[in-house]
């Protein structure tokens, strides 16, 4: 608030001297559209509006029409703006839950040039073709007009505010909190409720979507508990914010109930501040976990359906009061006030007592209540038996044309209708599971159906819409809340209040309006338009809300749909249950889609894992590819290398020559032991391993049951019953669940522990023809790695440097090689010690590009093989296949479809011209067959420029490959443009009679 | 959805991963008619708009497969059981069944 | 008169009297005692199927019955995309048909679906994506469905609005269909019962399948909340229930029921206008012609009858959108809601007939089901009329599971909900 | 790790790198056999459920249905790897994990706010003490979460390629208490 001064109120027409719970010592300076109003702290940006007797603040959807603040409410249809500028600008921002913060800008939006004059209002000139459903029956003519014309007209039209255009420069995070006992809404049942619950020692979380409490307690004029009712709110607040089990959220909106008693709610934590503070987030979504639930979120006022009753300057009477008592603003000087039901009609009282001058109470109902009658004679104000059948008056109010029963018309001046149709429980969050509302004909609203478990709903929101019913229905549903969360009971006395009645006569529609009369007043939907929808057989509510967009827009209907529904009911002349009811979806009211991702954006979207080496990788300049989560060095470019391919080439030469280095940690590691352990790899590879031989190693593959190839690793054995097992990077989490499926479920009579040891190993492929030659330095030299002592596939347990470390010779890239594991704190360490010892071998280090050249250059799969499609025969692994136990995807293997000799199966391939270069995802043609599906052959899977053979290399699924090698075929890859002459050979492209393996 | 796991207590759902039917037995391979009982295992499902046991692997716990018997049609969940509990249970009513 | 056709006149002639003179869309039809054809399903692929029964195979008497209301099933919860960029030989035929009917359905139907071709664009975020796309995409050109692969460069243009500076899995390029795109969901149903309505198929809403009558092996009427209704042939369209409905006839289907969930956004002026899938997270994005943003993701997870998700996908979902597009972190999401999805075991469709003579099966619609609809029904009415596949949708057998014909465009294996 | 903690006196975070960690599971049959082990070498129970106990200069930890995680000092190059395969050979399968994962400590007024803003489980003094044991994940990383004692102190065992993310989401997650005192 530093920044607000304190030099004066400037000019608030319409503000009071005193009154409301805004703070007038302060002055907060705001604009809209451009020009700059004053208000004070504790106002919202429509209070301000308001008070500063500014009516028009946006225009409707569709016809463009002015509109004002109908509501002070979340419910408010009409009154959004752009708050904000840059790239904090927020578009459809309800004006009437903006808090006011000094510096605020808004601007009103859909509108050109100016909100008051809007050239856009001439769609309101062609309203008669503009009705519901108009879309459907036209713009087809001609049909090539649709994308080229009469779209992008209705996309430039469509919208209301604009996003920004830059990243959303704020925070966002989430965090879970559980309560015994969660009330949802702060006004006198919610207070209630949370006071009594609090008092049994339970843990109570009370949310509210406003910054103060109180609700109808703030908003009303009442006395609770011998205080005036604002006072007894302070005193409750002051209860529960002494009590450290309970946790007061204030600006947060429970929007939206899930499965398991969850609630997923958005507290706005810097929105009334010009920006966050330093490390505060903008929003918090809060996942609230209770064993017990109070609904008490009030009730939502319907206004009345007649002509032109959009135009600001009508307001709900609840909105009217709310203005008056919370605000201290009086939002019109003459009024009238028109009611179907007895708390409506009390609004004159309070516009009195602000001063007001209430020109007319227009009751709807034939005979005045006694409530009525005895407001008549106390006020004096003059009471007409009728209806509002107009609202006079081009961009805001100035009259209201009356229709008394009995036929006789007046027109009375007048600057502010406030309306009351009578009162909807706000029951969103019991349907968002599922129950159905079921309707009320006494209050004329739909009530609560089947509940979600352990929930339970009190005051307004159950009907009692009267103060002491809320107050005592909220104090006993706190009570039996908290008993059933294993509280014990603490008696809580109902403290008394002012006498109200709810008697309503339902009136949904003035009959013969003078004017469009709206129903839904953001999406322009009238009463007419359901006539419409009606003739045109869009009947059932949904038909109706689909048709017309009744209640899409972003206030949800939740001032319109009930009006509706009773509206189709009589036309239709079935009741209003016949008729249907209406079901919530969450969220309750909107929600930022930042606040949904929290955390989780940029480079937070997901962990990064960082392998063992990746300090060092950096200090080496590697670049880094994102591998699944892991970020790993791709290639380590050098001084002088013109582009990645040379790099990549130098790798891979060195690797074949001499000696590399790669560290291979993200590769997953199993560690499986137990008296079973034999047995149960037998099941889950489809290769025999009960014969592996401790102190070896062997290739291993595994199915899924339908006999597709899942995973590739490599097997060692340990011990007895202890073996190793690696898996493929991307399925190191797959296997483990898979194994733990397999152990827990299929055979849980196998004796058998699977640890996943990924994370405990630092791992180096030490690959070259000197490889040997770099361990021997730094392998402890008591260990045995001659070739003799250590040969291929062969493993062990070691040390380096008295450090336990295990070593095992597997080759991925063909040439003598070995992978060398350390303890993962050691890994650091061991990379730069390996890099040290070869230094006099030339050793370098390599990434993921070279492993794969490599692989390819030796016909191994990897993930592109490996896609979830291919039997082991497809890759060339039908030999390996066990045809005697019993293993996952043994059976299944066997369908005709899997073991059909058509079936494309891996190849590799050559260009035809050595300089032309091979895509991946190319497919294979026939030589001199046309590229059509039909003639569709397979396609390339993996490609490298071979630094070894000195051109391209692929590798491929090919119909019949195997029997085809020597024949021509084309790769085409359109969209690539390309169609290469390929020769189909051998998948091994570097010693294939595998002698440098084994040294 | 919260999830009571028998090891860790009720969590929520993003700690556990579903994985299908667990009214369904995996055959014995010897079998004489072991691909129709091998289709009809892996391919065909039941699934019902109701009370239905299910597989559910506690990923982000104790990695332990759970049999939830859950209605479909309501998400309310009236037992959870570790699934090895369930299958060594079941192992001989299968055999006999078979 | 009313009126019923829709033109410039007509349009014009009913704005000057009010709109007074329009007709129902579709006559709200009393159940007859025998049908030619009795269509299970009033969502879109039961009107679709029964407008080109109509259309094609007339003259039929042909009932349409719809346990709720018509389109309120997954034709009436989904995000509206249309597009045929599949990788297998299987599928890209048929749903290349069904772009094509797409392309003419307003003429068609006299009925503006808002068919919006803007393009629909798959990111890749690594080499091995990217070269998927390519196969992907050459696939589709075999197929003469034309397909771009585009570059990071190409993307930027495109799509400038995501986040190419500071992101987890940075955009390296896209397969872009420009044929693809969306279409207004709930008047594709409308559409066709008004167009079915009109060839004289009766559409009987409130009227729920209790059983099937069958005699000898086949069927001779189905019963329903309203009476039975005596028919030799019944086509099966109820995807979401697929499983359910089979089991009166004692059929088991390799399908399971699983929960979708679909986003919208407040209406805010329109900045994107393709449709756009991360591909580093689940999370796909439109915006409609009235300023929505209409996203979604991946499946909940587990089975579910229930029209709703849960917390945890919605945050997932918005963790991808915020990855994607950190602009629109100060959008406000409007609704979240969720579909049935018949998720079948390699993630592809059934249109097949069944062991129960006259019963005809069309389910296992997967998430795909919306684009599928023109094709779908065209299908099904000609396997209905003919009882033999139509050539496109000669690959979506019941019983390809049994003999290993998998059409697994994920790769993901019998695991529905991980297609 | 990347260390740069919020300065703020209600929280204190630290990662504890002087750690030797196995784990280890009993052998069918052999489940009282591995609690005698335990109990005779070092007079603790072992926990049926999620807790933690503490024996002669070693706490373990329970990491699921029958698996154990034993933690200690690793003070003169102590390895509870070759120590427990020979304390508990025949009778359980044990597993180095002094390196696979790192235990951050999280203490202070605060731990449990920041801590709310991920790990979706109740830590509340009535739901979670000191002894109790929780397998879950923060900010989709997973973690095996002990507290030690009312300060209260918690200690995080997380896998180690993952510990960069953790830290940057744990002082994202503090930075708003950071100018609180």
């Amino acid at each position: 608030m530093a920044t607000a001064d304190r030099r004066g109120n400037g000019r608030q027409p319409n503000r009071l001297e005193t009154g409301g719970l805004i703070d007038r010592s302060l002055t907060l300076h705001f604009t809209f559209d451009g020009k700059t109003y004053v208000g004070h702290p504790g106002d919202t940006l429509a209070s301000a509006l308001l008070a500063n007797g500014v009516r028009l603040t946006g225009r409707s959807f569709k016809y463009h029409r002015p509109r004002g603040i109908l509501s002070a409410g979340s419910e408010e249809p009409n009154a959004l703006v752009e708050l904000r500028a840059g790239a904090r600008r927020e578009p459809n921002t309800k004006a009437t839950v903006a808090e006011l913060f000094d510096g605020l800008a808004a601007a009103s939006q859909n509108r050109w040039p100016s909100l008051a004059f809007d050239l856009m209002s001439v769609n309101s000139l062609l309203s008669p073709i503009f009705v519901a459903g108009f879309y459907y029956k036209t713009f087809m003519w001609p049909a090539a007009l649709w994308e080229k014309l009469y779209e992008p007209l209705i996309r430039r039209a469509a919208g209301l505010g604009r996003a920004s255009d830059d990243s959303d420069p704020d925070t966002y995070e989430k965090a879970t909190a559980f309560a015994d006992v969660l009330v949802i809404g702060a006004g006198p049942t919610g207070l209630a409720a949370a006071q009594a619950a609090a008092r049994t020692s339970a843990r109570v979380i009370l949310v509210d979507e406003n910054a103060a409490l109180g609700g109808r307690a703030i908003d009303d004029v009442a006395e609770i508990g011998g205080n005036p009712s604002h006072e007894w709110v302070k005193i409750v607040e002051a209860e529960l914010d002494r009590n450290p089990e309970v946790r007061v959220l204030r600006r947060t909106t429970a929007f939206g109930c899930y499965d398991g008693s969850t609630y997923g709610a958005v507290e706005r934590v810097s929105d009334h501040l010009a920006r966050p503070g330093p490390g505060v987030p903008r929003q918090r979504l809060w996942r609230l976990v209770a064993k017990q639930v109070v609904l008490a979120t009030g009730a939502t006022e319907r206004p009345l359906v007649f002509g032109n009753n959009d135009r600001p300057g009508v307001m709900l009477a609840g909105a009217v009061r709310t203005y008056i008592n919370r605000f201290g603003v009086v939002p019109g000087r003459r009024v009238v006030v028109f009611t179907n039901n007895d708390y409506g009609a009390t609004t004159v009282t309070d516009l009195t007592n602000a001063g007001a001058e209430v020109v007319a109470l227009v009751d709807s109902r034939p005979q005045p209540t006694a409530e009525v009658q005895r407001l008549a004679d106390t006020t004096g104000v003059r009471l007409i038996s009728g209806v509002v059948t107009g609202a006079l008056g081009r961009q805001t109010v100035s009259g209201a044309r009356i229709r008394a029963h009995g036929g006789d018309t007046v027109e009375l001046t007048c600057d502010l209708i406030a309306v009351s149709g009578g009162w909807n429980p706000n029951i969103q969050l019991t349907t968002h599971l599922g129950g159905r509302p079921v309707w009320d004909d006494r209050l004329c609203a739909f009530l609560p159906g089947a509940l979600p478990p352990r929930m339970s709903v009190a005051g307004a929101a159950a009907g009692d819409l009267i103060l002491d019913k809320s107050l005592a229905g909220g104090i006993a549903a706190g009570s039996a809340a908290a008993t059933e969360s294993g509280h014990k009971a603490v008696a809580v006395p109902v403290p008394a209040s002012t006498a109200e009645s709810d008697a309503i006569t339902p009136l949904w529609r003035v009959a013969e309006p003078d004017g469009k009369a709206f129903v839904d007043q953001q999406n322009d939907v009238t009463a007419k338009d359901i006539e419409l929808a009606e003739r045109e057989g869009f009947r059932a509510v949904e038909h109706l809300k689909r048709y017309t967009t009744l209640g899409m827009a972003t206030d949800q209907g939740r001032t319109a749909n009930v009006n509706a529904l009773a509206i189709m009911a009589e036309i239709t002349g079935r009741s209003i249950p016949e008729t249907g009811c209406t079901v919530a979806r969450p969220p309750y009211t909107p929600v930022a889609l930042g606040a949904l991702a929290g955390h989780h954006r940029a480079k937070s979207f997901k962990p990064t894992r960082l392998p063992p080496s990746y300090r060092w990788a950096k200090e080496q300049g590697a670049v880094f590819v994102e591998t699944g989560l892991w970020l790993r060095p791709s290639y380590f470019p050098r001084p002088g290398e013109r582009d990645w391919l040379e790099t990549v080439s130098r790798e891979v030469t060195t690797v074949r020559n001499a000696v590399g280095i790669c560290d291979v940690s993200t590769l997953g590691k199993v560690d499986i032991q137990g008296p079973d352990a034999a047995t149960f790899l037998d099941r889950i590879y489809m290769n025999g391993l009960k014969t592996l031989a401790v102190g070896k190693a062997r290739y291993g593959g595994m199915l899924r049951e339908d006999g597709i190839l899942m995973d590739d690793g490599t097997v060692a054995r340990f011990g007895e019953s202890h073996y190793f097992i690696t898996t493929t990077t991307a399925n190191a989490v797959k296997v483990v669940q898979h194994m733990e499926y397999c152990a827990q479920w299929l055979w849980p009579e196998l004796d058998v522990q699977i640890v996943s040891a990924t994370e405990q190993w630092a791992q180096y492929a030490v690959a070259g023809p000197k490889s040997r030659a770099l361990l021997q330095k730094v392998v402890d030299p008591t260990f045995d790695i001659s070739d003799a002592g250590f040969p291929y596939l062969g493993i062990g347990e070691i040390t380096v440097g008295g450090i336990k470390a295990r070593l095992f010779r597997l080759s991925f890239s063909g040439e003598r090689a070995y992978e060398i594991g350390v303890p993962a704190r050691y890994g650091d360490a061991l990379i730069r010690r390996l890099m040290e010892a070869g230094a006099e071998f030339g050793v370098c280090a390599y990434g993921t590009e070279a492993l794969g050249v490599m692989r390819i250059e030796k016909g191994h799969i990897s993930g592109p093989e490996l896609n979830g499609t291919t039997t082991p025969r497809d890759v060339g692994l039908g030999g390996m296949v066990s045809t005697k136990k019993d293993f996952v995807g043994h059976v299944l293997g066997k369908r005709p479809g899997l073991v059909d000799p058509d079936r494309p199966a891996l190849i590799g391939f050559r260009p035809v011209d050595r300089s032309a270069r091979l895509r991946s995802g190319a497919h294979f043609i026939a030589r001199n067959a046309t590229p059509t599906a039909e003639n569709d052959e397979g396609y390339m899977t993996s490609v490298a420029y071979s630094p070894s053979n000195g051109h391209w290399i692929g590798l491929g699924l090919l119909k019949r490959g195997p029997e085809r090698i020597g024949e021509i075929v084309r790769a085409v890859d359109p969209v690539r443009g390309a169609d290469t002459l390929v020769e189909v050979v051998s998948p091994v492209f570097v010693d294939p009679e595998g002698g440098r393996v084994r040294g | 959805m919260r999830i009571a796991c028998p090891h860790c207590g009720e969590r929520s759902l993003d700690e556990f991963l579903y994985s299908g039917d667990a009214t369904v037995r995996r055959p014995d391979f010897a079998s004489p008619t072991a691909m129709d009982e091998f289709i009809a295992y892996t391919f065909e499902r039941t699934n019902p708009a109701g009370p239905h046991r299910e597989l559910w692997y506690h990923a982000a716990g104790c990695h332990a497969w759970l049999v939830v018997t859950r209605n479909v049609a309501t998400h309310a969940i009236s037992s959870v059981e570790p699934a090895r509990d369930v299958a060594l249970a079941g192992k001989p009513e299968t055999k006999d069944g078979a | 008169m009313p009126s019923t056709h829709y033109s410039i006149f007509s349009v014009l002639r009913e704005a000057l009297r009010g709109h007074t003179g329009w007709g129902p869309a579709w006559r709200d039809a009393e159940p007859k005692a025998e049908y030619d054809v009795v269509i299970v399903g009033g969502g879109g692929h039961g009107l679709a199927t029964a407008y080109y029964l109509a259309k094609h195979y007339g003259p039929l008497s042909i009932a349409v019955v719809e346990k709720g209301w018509i389109g309120g099933g997954n034709v009436g919860r989904n995000t509206t995309i249309v597009r045929s960029n599949y990788l297998l030989p299987g599928n890209i035929p048929f749903y290349e048909l069904s772009m094509k009917l797409w392309e003419g359905l307003e003429q068609d139907l006299n009925y503006n679906a808002m068919v919006s071709q803007r393009g629909v664009l798959n990111l890749y975020h690594s080499d091995a994506q990217r070269d998927a796309y390519a196969r992907r995409g050459n696939a589709m050109r075999l197929h003469s469905v034309h397909a771009d692969l585009l570059d990071q460069a190409a993307v930027r243009r495109m799509v400038p609005f995501l986040d190419f500076e500071n992101a987890r899995f940075p955009v390296q390029g896209g397969l872009l269909q420009r044929r693809g795109g969306t279409v207004r969901h709930d008047a594709v149903a409308w559409g066709y019962a008004r167009g079915a309505d009109r060839l004289g198929v009766d559409i009987i809403q409130n009227c729920e399948v209790k059983g099937f009558r069958r005699e000898g092996g086949r069927v001779t009427g189905v019963e329903t909340s309203r009476g039975t209704i005596g028919t030799k042939k019944i086509g099966m369209a109820v995807a979401g229930s697929s499983s359910r409905v089979a089991a009166m006839a004692d059929l088991r289907l390799p399908i399971e029921s699983h929960v979708l969930q679909a986003f919208v956004s407040e209406s805010i002026k329109p900045f994107i206008d393709g449709v756009v899938t991360f591909g580093a997270g689940h999370f796909y994005i439109s915006q409609s012609d009235k300023g929505g943003l209409v996203f979604g993701g991946d499946l909940d997870g587990y089975n579910s009858y229930a029209q709703r998700g849960n917390l945890p996908v919605v945050e997932d979902v918005l963790e991808g959108g915020m990855a994607l597009m950190p602009r629109i972190g100060r959008v406000r999401l409007l609704r979240h809601w969720g579909g049935i999805m018949d998720m079948s075991m390699d993630g592809s469709p059934i249109i097949d007939t069944t062991p129960v003579e006259g019963l005809y099966l069309n389910a296992g619609w997967c998430y795909g089901g919306f684009k599928a609809t023109p094709a779908s029904g065209y299908c099904f009415a000609h396997l209905i009329a003919r009882d033999e596949p139509h050539p496109v949708a000669r690959a979506y057998r019941l019983d390809r599971f049994a003999t290993g014909h998998a059409i697994d465009e994920k790769g993901m294996g019998p695991q529905p909900n991980l297609h | 790790m990347d260390w740069h903690p919020p300065a703020t006196l209600d929280l204190a975070v630290s990662a504890r790198e002087t750690l030797t960690m196995a784990s280890f599971a009993a052998i069918r049959g052999k489940e009282e056999a591995l609690r005698e082990a335990i109990r005779a070498g070092y007079g603790a129970e072992l926990p049926y459920h999620a807790a933690r106990v503490a024996g002669v200069g070693i706490t373990f930890v329970w990491a699921g249905p029958n698996q154990w995680l034993a933690v200690a000092e690793r003070e003169n190059g102590r390895d509870l790897e070759a120590e427990l395969k020979e304390q508990l050979a025949g009778i359980a399968s044990v597993v180095d994990q002094s390196d696979g994962r790192v235990v951050v400590r999280i203490s202070g007024p605060r731990a449990r706010d920041v801590l709310a803003k991920g790990v979706p489980i109740d830590l509340h003094p009535r739901a979670f003490k000191p002894g109790d044991v929780a397998i879950t994940h923060a900010s989709h990383i997973g973690i095996i979460l002990w507290q030690t004692d009312d300060a209260p102190t918690y200690e995080a065992a997380l896998f180690r390629s993952y510990a960069d993310s953790f830290a940057h989401w744990l002082f994202e997650s503090a930075a708003e208490y950071a100018s609180t005192r």
